[in-house]
């Protein structure tokens, strides 16, 4: 019959209407300001850097301006300054640490590659989006001071990532203590061995 | 199919006036292909398309290249005897010679008909300044009108016999073939908080004197 | 001449003239010339045609390209293999995922690479998800332009964001994700992933369902695309079109039957084929090609294999293949879509060439829409399926 | 509603009662505004965008108008294909070269007061495609933006964001007085030029009345 193409397809969206109203299906909208989508774990938007300590965030990053992201990211978007001195890190060693650390969000294209090719885990990816400015200049560019969150907001938003991230840099440094140890050992044993020797030298 | 080598050989026969040049790809792909002389392009690639062994109907990809001069150094050793009489003297003479560059447009044909292929041809202008011609392919096969379009504007190779050979992407009043290793982009590097490398260089200019190379800015949060 | 004075208007984007002109022409007399786009609703994006009209008959239409060409391979040619991936997922924004792997394909194929068995399967769920999201987002765009305002586009995009959301929860990004990488993929999904997926899939043919009853026995569409837009095969061949517009009009060629890539040869699956090639054809194919993906996707799911996704040879950082070029291609949701490298053994490609399938499958357009009202041409530029990015790169 | 600024030589209507005054007579069930107020609230609750996507932001706007995130909760669902009929230009995607006159052109076109959004990295600065040959970095280096979101693409919730940022900005406008909202002044410019296409790039490449580089003494 002519028409009943028409009456068919209507008859499907008073479905759908009707169905708006009751059927959970069919209720798909979030009323974005007062009811927040819940994020999925993996979500990225722009990285961040990651300090160990929430005191002292700028004498605890993890970053030690090895540049490697900032030579890999594709809109090049990062700018890496080395500092001239060294800090001690987490496990105790001297490392360098970035004098200017900026990524420049309005360019920045969320791949997340950074992440990926940083050997020490010092740049994560945050979820935060709701970042919308009227300054372009100052907002957007964010340097090292405005970058660096603590490890346990990382913890907060990718907790299962955060918690392999950790296990790892646990059982790196336990096995660099361990080999330090061997290694202090079988100096002390050498030393021990053959008493008149240069003194060993000083292990930086 | 028959290898490229086969096809190389019937072209041979068919069209025994015609440079068929055979170009190994030394990579894993091993996707080999013919360098074709510009002058009986168009009947070769008729041909192609219309050998009933190859019915290559459909032709995929149609692409510039661009190969700049190269300077390139060759080092001949030759052994002089010393007249003195000592163990002969091995002199490296250094000669540079300049390797003119050239465009090429390459072609990736296939066939629908007899789910075949690809067969990949190349076309190589003389040089890259006054002599870039090369014939349109269109007339055999429509795939290529766009993409040849594309190729002029880009690369600035002009194809002969193209119904409609225009600027495809840029504007018409723009000069340059932007795809070119040697196309220097315009200059718009005023505002790079980033900048580093080629970037850098290049936003310098735009920074005053006083200006740091990589400001810090956006202080307090 | 300074440019800003008002005395000097600029001229409109290389069109010398008004947007709207007379022009006269010896056969059919007085005719008026158009100029759509490229800011116009139903062009897809920033798309242009000079339309010169008889009445509301079509007599010419040339398209004007190039309004979004961001000169991705220029930009891929100075960075390297692996940060173009992010940039190809911007070509073809719908389906992120199938240019990733069309990319990941061609560069295998220039540096010899292979892929654990585990990452092949994942890589054809993700592009025949990716295929469900296009073809539904296509064909409420289609409608959009035979003018029913929003609705079906509502019902697409509702679905659309349930995959969106698998796709979000996979790889981190909803559009962007950036998910394969040479010699594998990046993430491996968890049980909790694949169970959502795999409902999604089996809730997917009701949906379906509900669409065509919704749209397919319409009265007005059936007028409005029954006999519009007609392409043979053989024209269609010559002009290098393919994807679905090509299966349309009765051609047998589908990549994922002749190249076999991927593990595309072990599923069951056929190939659905049009006969009239007209913009009827073209809507049902991707109906049917839908049906078709969740037959493959359920098989998917039930074989996937355990193991490693990513080839433990594979390299992330400083990968450089050896000198060579290689065109790699696969069947993507709107046609073939290739990728050309040469590379000279450096980190970066020294020659990076998408071979877009919108642009080609384009290349007709005049010839389907000449002699058909401009409405009809709206239509028959919705049923070719163009996404801009990749159009113009 | 957003708290009212405080004008320094109030709309007549007004009156001259605080804000806690006010406040007070709202719980009393009175409503006091004032024609300013009324304006501004069904201002910001009507912005009408221009339909006009440029890239992949495009189809995160539109999904922004779809069921799941409804751009229509906050009155903004209207899409205009006309810049005669619209309020808001959502700058969603990239900006090349060849497309920056028209995107100027429809600037121009539309009636005051008018407002742009600009979507997207590629629409603030070029974003991953600002090394290109044809790409405009930045749409504000012709046209004044009011917000910027950052993203690539920005999530549609990001683009609600946003718009609520500028509904917030529109309440606060004041329709005379010194600190009278730009639209409300003859003298600031309400079109612009638009650049001219040029043998190697747009001529001139930027608007210097609109846009201009921190100078590195303000970035310090």
């Amino acid at each position: 019959m002519l028409g009943s193409g028409i009456i068919n397809g209507l008859i499907v969206t008073a479905k759908n209407f009707a169905g708006s109203y009751h059927d959970p299906e069919r209720m798909v909208t979030v009323e974005y300001p007062e009811q927040k989508t819940v994020l999925p774990e993996n979500y990225r938007n722009f990285p961040f850097l990651i300090t160990e300590n929430a005191t002292d965030p700028m004498g605890t990053l993890r970053c030690v301006a090895c540049q490697i992201c900032e030579k890999e990211c594709p809109p090049q978007c990062i700018i890496i300054e080395k500092s001239k001195d060294k800090k001690p890190d987490a496990t105790g060693k001297l490392q360098l640490y970035p004098a200017i650390f900026g990524i420049d969000t309005s360019v920045c294209m969320s791949c997340q590659i950074c992440v990926e090719v940083c050997p020490f885990d010092a740049i994560k990816m945050d979820k935060v989006f709701e970042i919308a400015t009227t300054d372009r200049f100052q907002d957007l560019f964010l340097d090292r001071e405005r970058l660096a969150k603590p490890n346990s907001y990382y913890h907060e938003i990718h907790p299962v990532e955060a918690a392999e991230v950790d296990g790892r840099l646990l059982a790196e440094r336990k096995a660099a203590e361990e080999k330090a140890k061997v290694a202090a050992a079988a100096k002390a044993a050498a030393a021990a061995a053959k008493p008149v020797v240069t003194p060993p030298p000083a292990t930086p | 199919m028959e290898t490229l080598e086969q096809i190389r050989a019937r072209l041979l026969l068919a069209y025994p006036a015609a440079q068929i040049t055979f170009v190994t790809n030394p990579g894993p792909a091993a996707e080999h292909s013919l360098l074709i002389e510009a002058a009986h392009a168009v009947e070769i690639a008729r041909w192609l398309r219309d050998d009933p062994a190859l019915r290559l109907d459909y032709c995929s990809n149609a692409t510039g290249v661009d190969w700049p001069d190269k300077t390139i150094t060759d080092v001949t050793t030759t052994t002089e005897p010393d007249p003195a009489g000592g163990p002969a003297k091995t002199v490296e003479i250094k000669t540079t010679r300049l390797q003119p560059g050239y465009l090429e447009a390459i072609y990736h044909l296939y066939s629908i008909a007899l789910k075949q292929g690809p067969v990949v041809i190349r076309l190589r202008t003389a040089n890259r300044t006054d002599a870039v011609t090369l014939p349109s392919l269109t007339p055999t096969w429509r795939s290529c009108d766009f993409q040849e379009r594309e190729i002029f504007d880009l690369y600035g190779i002009i194809f002969t016999g193209h119904p409609d050979l225009r600027r495809l992407l840029m504007w018409d009043e723009f000069k340059d073939h932007p795809m070119r290793k040697d196309y220097v982009e315009p200059d718009d590097y005023e505002w790079e908080p980033t900048a580093h490398g080629a970037v850098l260089e290049r936003a310098k200019p735009h920074q005053s004197a006083a200006a740091a190379p990589a400001p810090k800015m956006g202080g307090t949060p | 001449m300074n440019p800003f004075t008002p005395s000097a208007p600029a001229p409109f984007a290389s069109a010398p003239g008004p947007t709207v002109r007379a022009v006269h022409d010896e056969f059919h007399g007085d005719l008026l010339e158009v100029s759509m786009g490229p800011q116009h609703p139903s062009t897809h994006g920033v798309f242009r045609m000079v339309a010169t009209l008889d009445g509301e008959q079509l007599v010419k239409l040339k398209p004007v390209f190039g309004y979004l060409h961001r000169n991705h391979e220029k930009i891929a040619e100075n960075t390297t293999y692996l940060g173009s991936m992010p940039y190809t997922d911007r070509l073809d924004y719908l389906c992120s995922m199938s240019t990733n792997w069309a990319y990941a394909l061609a560069v295998e194929k220039l540096a010899g690479q292979a892929v654990p068995e585990r990452a092949q399967y994942l890589r054809i769920i993700m592009a025949e998800l990716t295929r469900l999201v296009n073809h539904s987002c296509l064909v409420g765009f289609l409608f959009n332009d035979l003018g029913t305002s929003f609705t079906p586009l509502l019902y697409a995009f509702r679905e659309r964001e349930k995959i969106i959301d698998l796709f979000e929860a996979l790889s981190g990004s909803r559009m962007m994700c950036n998910y394969q990488r040479f010699g594998g993929c990046r993430v491996d999904p968890t049980p909790e992933w694949l169970a959502a997926a795999q409902q999604l899939v089996d809730n997917f043919p009701r949906f379906l369902d509900e669409y065509e009853r919704m749209l397919t026995g319409n009265e007005i569409m059936l007028a409005r695309t029954q006999g519009v837009g007609r392409l043979d095969a053989t024209h269609a061949i010559n002009a290098g079109i393919t994807g679905p517009v090509l299966r349309a009009s009765g051609v047998d060629y589908d990549l994922r039957k002749v190249d076999a890539y991927g593990f595309y040869a072990q599923f069951d699956f056929r190939v659905p084929l049009g006969a009239h090639g007209d913009t009827y054809d073209r809507y049902m194919m991707r109906i049917l090609e839908m049906r078709e993906s969740v037959k493959i996707l359920q098989q998917a799911f039930k074989r996937l294999p355990a193991g490693p996704i990513m080839d433990p040879k594979a390299k992330l950082r400083g990968f450089r293949p050896k000198a060579g070029e290689a065109y790699g291609r696969l069947e993507g949701p709107k046609g073939e879509l290739g990728f050309f490298l040469i590379s000279d053994g450096s980190p970066n490609p020294y020659r990076y060439r998408v071979r877009p399938p919108s642009l080609i499958n384009l290349t007709l357009l005049e010839e389907m829409c000449l002699g058909h009202t401009i409405a009809d041409a709206v239509v028959i530029l919705g049923s070719i399926d163009i996404v801009l990015g990749e159009v113009d790169r | 509603m957003s708290d009212p600024v405080a004008s320094p030589t109030p709309f007549p209507a007004a009156g001259n009662i605080s804000d806690a005054e006010r406040e007070d007579l709202r719980r009393h069930g009175i409503l006091m505004t004032s024609l300013e107020e009324l304006h501004n609230w069904g201002r910001s609750n009507s912005i009408w965008p221009l339909q006009f996507g440029l890239a992949c932001c495009a189809i995160e706007m539109i999904a922004a108008a779809t069921a799941r995130f409804d751009i229509a909760r906050f009155g903004a669902e209207i899409f205009r294909p006309s810049p005669r009929q619209a309020d808001l230009m959502i700058v969603s995607g990239t900006v090349t070269k060849k497309m920056a006159p028209q995107v100027i052109r429809l600037w121009n076109q539309m009636p005051e007061p008018k407002y742009c959004i600009a979507m997207g990295a590629c629409a603030i600065s070029g974003g991953p495609f600002k090394q290109g040959y044809n790409v405009l970095k930045g749409i504000d280096r012709f046209i004044p933006v009011d917000i910027y979101i950052p993203g690539c693409p920005p999530r549609p919730e990001a683009l609600l964001n946003g718009l609520i940022q500028l509904q917030k900005q529109i309440k606060a406008e004041q329709l005379t007085g010194p600190n009278a909202a730009r639209f409300t002044r003859p003298e600031e410019p309400s079109e612009f030029p638009i650049p001219a296409y040029g043998a190697h790039d747009l001529v001139p490449t930027k608007n210097d009345a609109v846009w201009a580089p921190p100078t590195p003494e303000a970035k310090a």
